[in-house]
C-alpha cells in the first residue's frame, strides 16, 4: 500500500533530475533510431524541388535562442536543400535576434556548400514593418520595398537579386516560427498573391498548423525538430535534427512511464481499497 | 476627398528642409498641440462622453471601410460587366465606383484607402511608444521604493537597477557610440539566455503537470490522457517501432500508430479546434461591435468622465 | 483576403445584425436564459479562499496589450476586484503591456471606490512587470512564491508562459481559474488548474459575471451568429454531397442530375470561395 | 581598453554568463531562493532596457526623430501630443482626455475585426464543406469549377476519404453545440447530448494537443542541456 501511494506521489524534483538525465544521455552516446518521413515533410520538400530556377525563395522567421533545437535544424535543412538546388534566397527576418541568428546559420552552411553571400543568399535585415502594407509593397515593386539588405547595400546591387521585381517573383516562402504567424503569411503572401507557403512551426504550434494545411493554404510543414530530422533523412544530411531527436524520444518515454506508473499506483490502490471494504 | 481641398492642404504639409524653419514649424506643432489640449480641458461635461464615443467609432472607421470597400479592380469588373446584377449595382453605384475605376494612383487591390495604410500603421506604432514611459515608471517607482526604504526586497531590487542601467548603457553605446560588443554580451549573454533558461523550465513542469493530470479519475481526464499519450507515442521513432510490425500498405496499415497519431491530429484534432475558433470569432466579432459602438458595460466603460 | 467580397459583407452584416438586434431586445426587457458556466461560477469560491486564508489573490491578464482580448480581460478583473474589496482581500495585477496597466489602475481605483473601499486601494498592487514574455513570466512567478497568493487567476492571451505561471500556481497551492481564447494554451490550463473556462465563454465571461443586458442580449445575439456559420456548414455539406453523389455516379447520371444539380449546388461553395477582392 | 572590453564580451565569456544565467533559473525548480531572486529582479531590470532599447531604436528614432528632424516633416511632432494625451490618466481633473486617446486606440484596435475575421473563418468555413458519401470524380458545368478553392468537389472520394469527412464534420458540429449559452440543455435532451460528445471531443482535443506540445517543449530542454554540456563544459561535440 505504501509503495502504491509513493509511485502516486512522487517528488517533482525527483521528476526533474531524471528528465536532465535521460535528456543527457544521449548526446554522450550516439546511436541511429529509425525515422519515417511524414506527408507534410514530403510536401515542403517537394515544393523546393520544384521551385523553378530565376525565382528565389524567402525565409521568415522570428525565432531566437530559446527554440535554437527546433528552429535551427528546421532552418539548416532549408537553406541546405535551397542551397543545393542554386536557388538563392533572402532571409527575411520578424525579430532582431532572428536576423543574427540566421545569418550566423547560412554561414555556416554556406561555407560547407560553397556558397557567398549576395550570390546565393541576401539578408533583408530586421524590420519592424505592419506585414500588410510590407507585402503589398512586395506586390507592387520588391526592390524599392527591400530597399537595402542588413549591411546596407541596395539590393539591386545584389546578385541573388537580380530579375526580382515583384513577389510573383517568388517561388516559395518558408516560416520558420515559434510564435504561429502564419494566418498573416496566408493572408497577405499566399492568399493575395498564391505564393506557396511553407510552414516550420516548432512542436506546440503544430496542431494549429493541421487547419490551414488542411485547407492548403501551406504546401507543408515541418513539425518541430522531428520535422527537420525528417527533411534531413530526406535531404540525406544526418545532422543536429537526427541527433536531438533520440533525447526527444527518451524524455516523452520518460513522461509516458511516469504517467502510466501513476496510473497503475491509482487503479491497483482503488481496487486493494475495494477489497479490504 | 475632393482635389480642391487636397491641394492646397498637400502644399501645407511639405517636408521642410531648412533646420531652422523645421524647428519652427516643429513648436508650432506643438503649441497647436498645447492649443488643442487646453480646448479639450474646457470641453463641458456633457460633450465629452459623446466625444469620446464618436472617436472610438471613427477610428474603427478607418480600418474596417478599407476592407469593405470593394477595390479598384472589382470597380473595373463591375462597370464593364453587362450582367443585370452588376447592371443594377453600376446604376445605383456609379458616382462612387466611377472615380474608383479611373484612379490611376490606386493598384487594384486599393481603394483610397490602401493609400494610408502605411502612414497610419506608424502613426499608431510611434504614439504606442511614446506610452511605454507609463509602465517604465511604475516599475523604476516600485523597486525604487524598496531599495531607499531598505525592505525586505532591497536587496533584489537593487539587481532590477543594475540590469536596467548595464542595459541601457550597453543600447546607448551601441546605438550613439557605434560600439556594439557590450550591447551583444548584455543579450546575446544574459537576456536571451535568460530567455532561454525560463523558456525551457516548461520542459519540466510538463512533466510534473501530466503526471498530476492524466489520471483515470474521471471520463473526461481518460479521454484527455489516452489522446496525450497516444500522440506522444506516434511522435517518436520508438512509437513507430512499436507497429512496425503491421504492413506498409492496406488497410491495416492505417492501424501503426504513426498514422493512427496523424490521423488524430487532423482529422478529430483539427475539427475540434475549428469549433472552437469559429466560437472565438464570433466572440471576437461581438466584443469588438460592443467596443466599437460604445455598448460595452462594465466599470471601465460606464464610468462619467 | 484584402478586401471584403459580396459573401463575405453579407454574411458579417448578418451576424452583426443579429448580435446588435439582440442587444437592443435585451435592453428593452427581453428575458433571457444563459446556462451555468461552471469556471465562471469557480470565480467567487477562489475569492472567497483567498479571504479565509488571509492572503493574496494573483491576476493575470495575458502578455498582450490593449485589444478586444485585453479588454475582456479587465472586465473580469472589475468583478473580481469588487468581491476582493468586500471581503478585504489584497488582489495583486501583473500586467505586460504599460497602456492595459493604465486601464487596470483605473479599473481597481474605480472597483475599490465602487464597493466604499477606497482606502484599500494600493496602486503598488497594481504591477507593470515587462513587456518581454518570459521577463514577465520570471517575475510573475516570484511574486508568486514569495506572497504565498491562495488564488490565481490567468484571463487573456496567453502564450508559452501560461504552464509556467500555472505550474507554479499550483506549487504553491493555490486555486486557479483560467480562460484564455488562445486555444493552443487550453490544454495546459486544463492540466495545471482548477477550473478552466474554454473557447468563447471567456467572451461569455462579462455577461455571466455582470448579468448586465446589454451584454446578455450580445451572448445571446452570439449564439445566433453561431447557428448561422453552423447552417452555412450543414448546407454546404450537403450540398457538396448531393453534387458528388449526383455528379460522380451512374445513379446521379441516370437520373440526369449530374448537369444541374452539382452547377447549382456548387453555387454553395462557390459564395464562400469568391475570389479575394471580386 | 577595448581589448579588455572584448575579452569581457567575447565569445567564452558569453557562453560562461550564458550558463550562469541558465542554472541560475534552474534553481527556482528546487525552490525559490536567494539566487534565483536576484536573476528574476536583474533579468527583469535586462527586459525593461531592452524593451526601451528596442522602442527607442526601431520605432522612435527611425519612424519619428529621422522623419521630423532629419527629414523636414515637421507634422510628427503631433504624434507627441497625441503620446501626452495618454498621461493625463493621472490627472485627478481631466483625466478623461487619457479616456479619448484610449478611445482612439480602441477604436483602430477593433477596426481591424472584419478583416480578421472574413481572412481566418472563411477559408475554413469552405474547407469545412466536406462531401460525406463516396463518388466518382466528375465534371462541372463551366463557370463554376474554376473559382472553388482546393477542396474541389470534383475530386474523386474515396470510402475512407468519406468516413474522415463524416468524422471532421461530426466533431465540429458537436463542439460548435457545446458553445451555446443561451439554450438551456437540462430541457432539451438531444441539444445536451450533442453537447456532452461536444466536451468529450473537446477533451480528445485537448489530449492530442498536450501530446504533440511535449516534443516541442522538450525540444527548449534538449537546447539548453546541448548548451551546457556542449558549448560551456565541452565533454560532448
Amino acid at each position: 500500500m505504501k509503495y502504491l501511494l509513493a509511485i502516486q506521489t512522487i517528488d517533482r524534483r525527483i521528476m526533474y533530475l531524471l528528465l536532465v538525465v535521460v535528456v543527457a544521455i544521449p548526446m554522450f552516446v550516439r546511436f541511429q533510431m529509425p525515422t519515417v518521413v511524414n506527408p507534410e515533410v514530403q510536401g515542403v520538400y517537394d515544393t523546393v524541388e520544384h521551385i523553378p530556377h530565376g525565382q528565389i525563395a524567402i525565409l521568415t522567421g522570428d525565432w531566437g535562442a530559446g527554440t535554437i533545437a527546433e528552429s535551427q535544424p528546421q532552418t539548416a535543412a532549408l537553406m541546405t536543400h535551397l542551397f543545393r538546388r542554386n536557388i538563392p534566397f533572402a532571409i527575411l527576418p520578424f525579430a532582431p535576434q532572428t536576423s543574427t541568428l540566421m545569418e550566423n546559420l547560412a554561414e555556416k552552411i554556406a561555407q560547407k556548400e560553397g556558397k557567398k553571400y549576395g550570390d546565393d543568399w541576401v539578408n533583408w535585415g530586421w524590420r519592424v514593418v505592419p506585414l500588410p502594407s510590407f507585402f503589398k509593397g512586395l506586390g507592387k515593386n520588391l526592390p524599392a520595398t527591400v530597399k537595402q539588405d542588413y549591411k546596407g547595400v541596395p539590393i539591386e546591387k545584389l546578385k541573388a537579386m537580380r530579375g526580382i521585381k515583384t513577389i510573383r517573383d517568388v517561388g516559395f516562402i518558408a516560416h520558420i516560427t515559434p510564435v504561429g504567424g502564419i494566418s498573416d503569411l496566408i493572408a497577405f503572401a499566399h492568399e493575395a498573391y498564391g505564393v506557396p507557403l511553407g510552414y516550420a512551426p516548432t512542436a506546440v504550434m503544430v496542431a494549429q498548423g493541421y487547419d490551414p494545411l488542411d485547407a492548403n493554404q501551406i504546401v507543408g510543414m515541418l513539425p518541430g525538430m522531428v520535422g527537420a530530422a525528417q527533411y534531413e533523412k530526406l535531404l540525406g544530411i544526418p545532422g543536429n535534427g537526427l541527433r536531438w531527436s533520440n533525447s526527444l524520444s527518451f524524455a516523452e518515454l520518460l513522461m509516458i512511464g511516469l504517467v502510466v506508473l501513476a496510473n497503475a499506483g491509482y487503479f491497483l490502490s482503488r481496487a486493494a481499497k475495494g477489497a479490504s471494504s | 476627398m475632393s482635389t480642391g481641398l487636397a491641394l492646397p492642404l498637400g502644399a501645407f504639409f511639405q517636408a521642410q528642409p531648412n533646420h531652422k524653419l523645421n524647428a519652427l514649424y516643429i513648436a508650432g506643432c506643438l503649441f497647436a498641440g498645447g492649443l488643442f489640449i487646453a480646448l479639450l480641458t474646457q470641453t463641458p461635461k456633457r460633450f465629452r462622453k459623446p466625444l469620446i464615443v464618436s472617436a472610438t467609432f471613427i477610428a474603427g472607421l478607418y480600418f474596417s471601410l478599407e476592407f469593405l470597400l470593394p477595390p479598384k479592380a472589382t470597380a473595373e469588373t463591375v462597370l464593364a460587366s453587362h450582367s443585370p446584377w452588376n447592371r443594377t449595382m453600376s446604376a445605383l453605384f456609379g458616382w462612387f465606383l466611377r472615380p474608383l475605376a479611373s484612379n490611376s494612383r490606386l493598384a487594384p487591390d486599393e481603394n483610397w484607402l490602401s493609400l494610408y495604410l502605411e502612414n497610419v500603421n506608424t502613426v499608431w506604432q510611434v504614439i504606442g511608444a511614446f506610452t511605454f514611459a507609463l509602465g517604465l515608471w511604475n516599475l523604476i517607482h516600485l523597486h525604487f521604493r524598496n531599495v531607499v526604504h531598505v525592505t525586505k526586497g532591497a536587496f533584489a531590487s537593487s539587481f532590477f537597477f543594475l540590469g536596467l542601467a548595464f542595459m541601457i548603457f550597453a543600447g546607448y553605446l551601441k546605438q550613439f557610440s557605434g560600439i556594439p560588443d557590450l550591447f551583444a554580451f548584455a543579450t546575446s549573454g544574459l537576456f536571451f539566455q535568460l530567455d532561454a533558461a525560463m523558456f525551457s523550465l516548461i520542459a519540466f513542469f510538463i512533466i510534473s503537470a501530466a503526471y498530476r493530470a492524466f489520471r483515470i479519475r474521471s471520463f473526461e481526464a481518460s479521454i484527455m490522457m489516452a489522446a496525450a499519450l497516444l500522440v506522444m507515442l506516434s511522435q517518436i521513432p520508438v512509437g513507430a517501432w512499436l507497429t512496425s510490425w503491421l504492413p506498409d500498405h492496406g488497410l491495416l496499415s492505417n492501424l501503426r500508430i504513426e498514422r493512427v497519431g496523424q490521423w488524430v491530429l487532423r482529422q478529430p484534432n483539427a475539427a475540434a479546434q475549428r469549433g472552437i475558433n469559429f466560437g472565438l470569432a464570433v466572440g471576437m466579432l461581438a466584443t469588438g461591435l460592443r467596443i466599437w459602438l460604445s455598448l460595452e458595460r462594465g466599470s471601465y466603460f460606464e464610468r462619467d468622465v | 483576403m484584402k478586401h471584403a467580397n459580396l459573401s463575405v459583407a453579407l454574411i458579417e452584416f448578418i451576424l452583426c445584425f443579429l448580435i446588435l438586434y439582440k442587444i437592443v431586445s435585451a435592453r428593452r426587457g427581453a428575458e433571457l436564459f444563459i446556462r451555468k458556466i461552471p469556471g465562471l461560477q469557480a470565480i467567487d469560491e477562489a475569492v472567497g479562499r483567498a479571504t479565509e486564508m488571509g492572503r493574496a489573490i494573483f491576476y493575470s491578464p495575458g502578455i498582450q496589450g490593449l485589444n478586444i482580448v485585453g479588454l475582456q480581460s479587465m472586465s473580469i478583473l472589475s468583478h473580481i476586484l469588487r468581491l476582493a474589496a468586500k471581503f478585504r482581500t489584497r488582489v495583486i495585477v501583473a500586467l505586460a503591456d504599460a497602456v492595459l496597466f493604465t486601464i487596470a489602475q483605473e479599473v481597481a481605483r474605480e472597483a475599490y471606490t465602487h464597493e466604499g473601499t477606497p482606502e484599500l486601494y494600493e496602486p503598488q498592487d497594481i504591477q507593470f512587470l515587462s513587456d518581454q514574455q518570459f521577463a514577465y513570466a520570471s517575475a510573475s512567478v516570484g511574486v508568486m512564491t514569495r506572497e504565498r497568493v491562495a488564488s490565481c487567476f490567468y484571463f487573456g492571451n496567453f502564450f508559452a508562459e501560461s504552464l509556467i505561471l500555472a505550474e507554479t500556481g499550483h506549487h504553491v497551492g493555490a486555486i486557479q481559474v483560467a480562460g484564455t481564447p488562445e486555444t493552443a494554451q487550453l490544454p495546459f490550463f486544463i492540466a495545471a488548474c482548477d477550473y478552466t473556462i474554454i473557447g468563447d465563454e471567456y467572451y461569455a465571461g462579462s455577461a455571466y459575471l455582470s448579468k448586465e443586458p446589454t451584454l446578455l442580449g450580445s451572448l445571446v445575439g452570439q449564439d445566433w451568429a453561431k447557428l448561422v456559420l453552423i447552417a452555412c456548414v450543414v448546407l454546404g455539406v450537403i450540398s457538396v454531397t448531393v453534387a458528388g453523389i449526383s455528379g460522380g455516379t451512374a445513379l446521379g447520371a441516370q437520373l440526369g442530375l449530374d448537369r444541374h444539380w452539382p452547377a447549382a449546388l456548387l453555387k454553395v461553395v462557390e459564395f464562400f470561395s469568391l475570389p479575394v477582392g471580386g | 581598453m577595448s581589448d579588455l572590453l572584448h575579452l569581457l564580451t567575447g565569445e567564452r565569456a558569453i557562453i560562461w554568463a550564458g550558463a550562469i544565467c541558465t542554472l541560475a533559473i534552474y534553481t527556482f525548480l528546487y525552490r525559490e531562493n536567494v539566487v534565483y531572486r536576484v536573476f528574476e529582479h536583474f533579468y527583469l531590470g535586462l527586459a525593461v532596457g531592452y524593451g526601451l532599447f528596442l522602442i527607442v531604436s526601431e520605432v522612435l528614432i527611425p519612424k519619428w526623430w529621422v522623419p521630423m528632424w532629419d527629414q523636414g516633416q515637421w507634422w510628427w511632432a503631433f504624434a507627441l501630443v497625441g503620446g501626452g494625451m495618454f498621461y493625463f490618466i493621472y490627472s485627478q481633473k481631466h483625466n478623461w482626455i487619457s479616456r479619448l486617446a484610449f478611445g482612439i486606440v480602441m477604436g483602430l484596435a477593433v477596426g481591424f475585426m472584419f478583416q480578421d475575421f472574413a481572412g481566418n473563418n472563411f477559408p475554413k468555413i469552405v474547407a469545412s464543406l466536406k462531401p460525406l458519401w463516396p463518388h466518382h470524380s466528375y465534371a462541372v458545368a463551366a463557370g463554376t469549377a474554376a473559382s472553388i478553392a482546393p477542396h474541389t468537389p470534383q475530386a474523386s472520394l474515396s470510402v475512407s476519404g468519406a468516413l474522415n469527412n463524416a468524422v471532421f464534420v461530426f466533431v465540429l458540429l458537436t463542439v460548435l453545440s457545446y458553445f451555446f449559452f443561451s439554450y438551456d440543455y437540462n430541457k432539451h435532451k438531444a441539444a445536451g447530448g450533442s453537447a456532452r460528445i461536444g466536451r468529450w471531443m473537446l477533451m480528445f482535443a485537448f489530449g492530442a494537443m498536450f501530446g504533440s506540445t511535449v516534443m516541442a517543449r522538450m525540444s527548449l530542454l534538449i537546447g539548453r542541456v546541448w548548451f551546457l554540456l556542449a558549448d560551456w563544459l565541452r565533454v560532448v561535440h
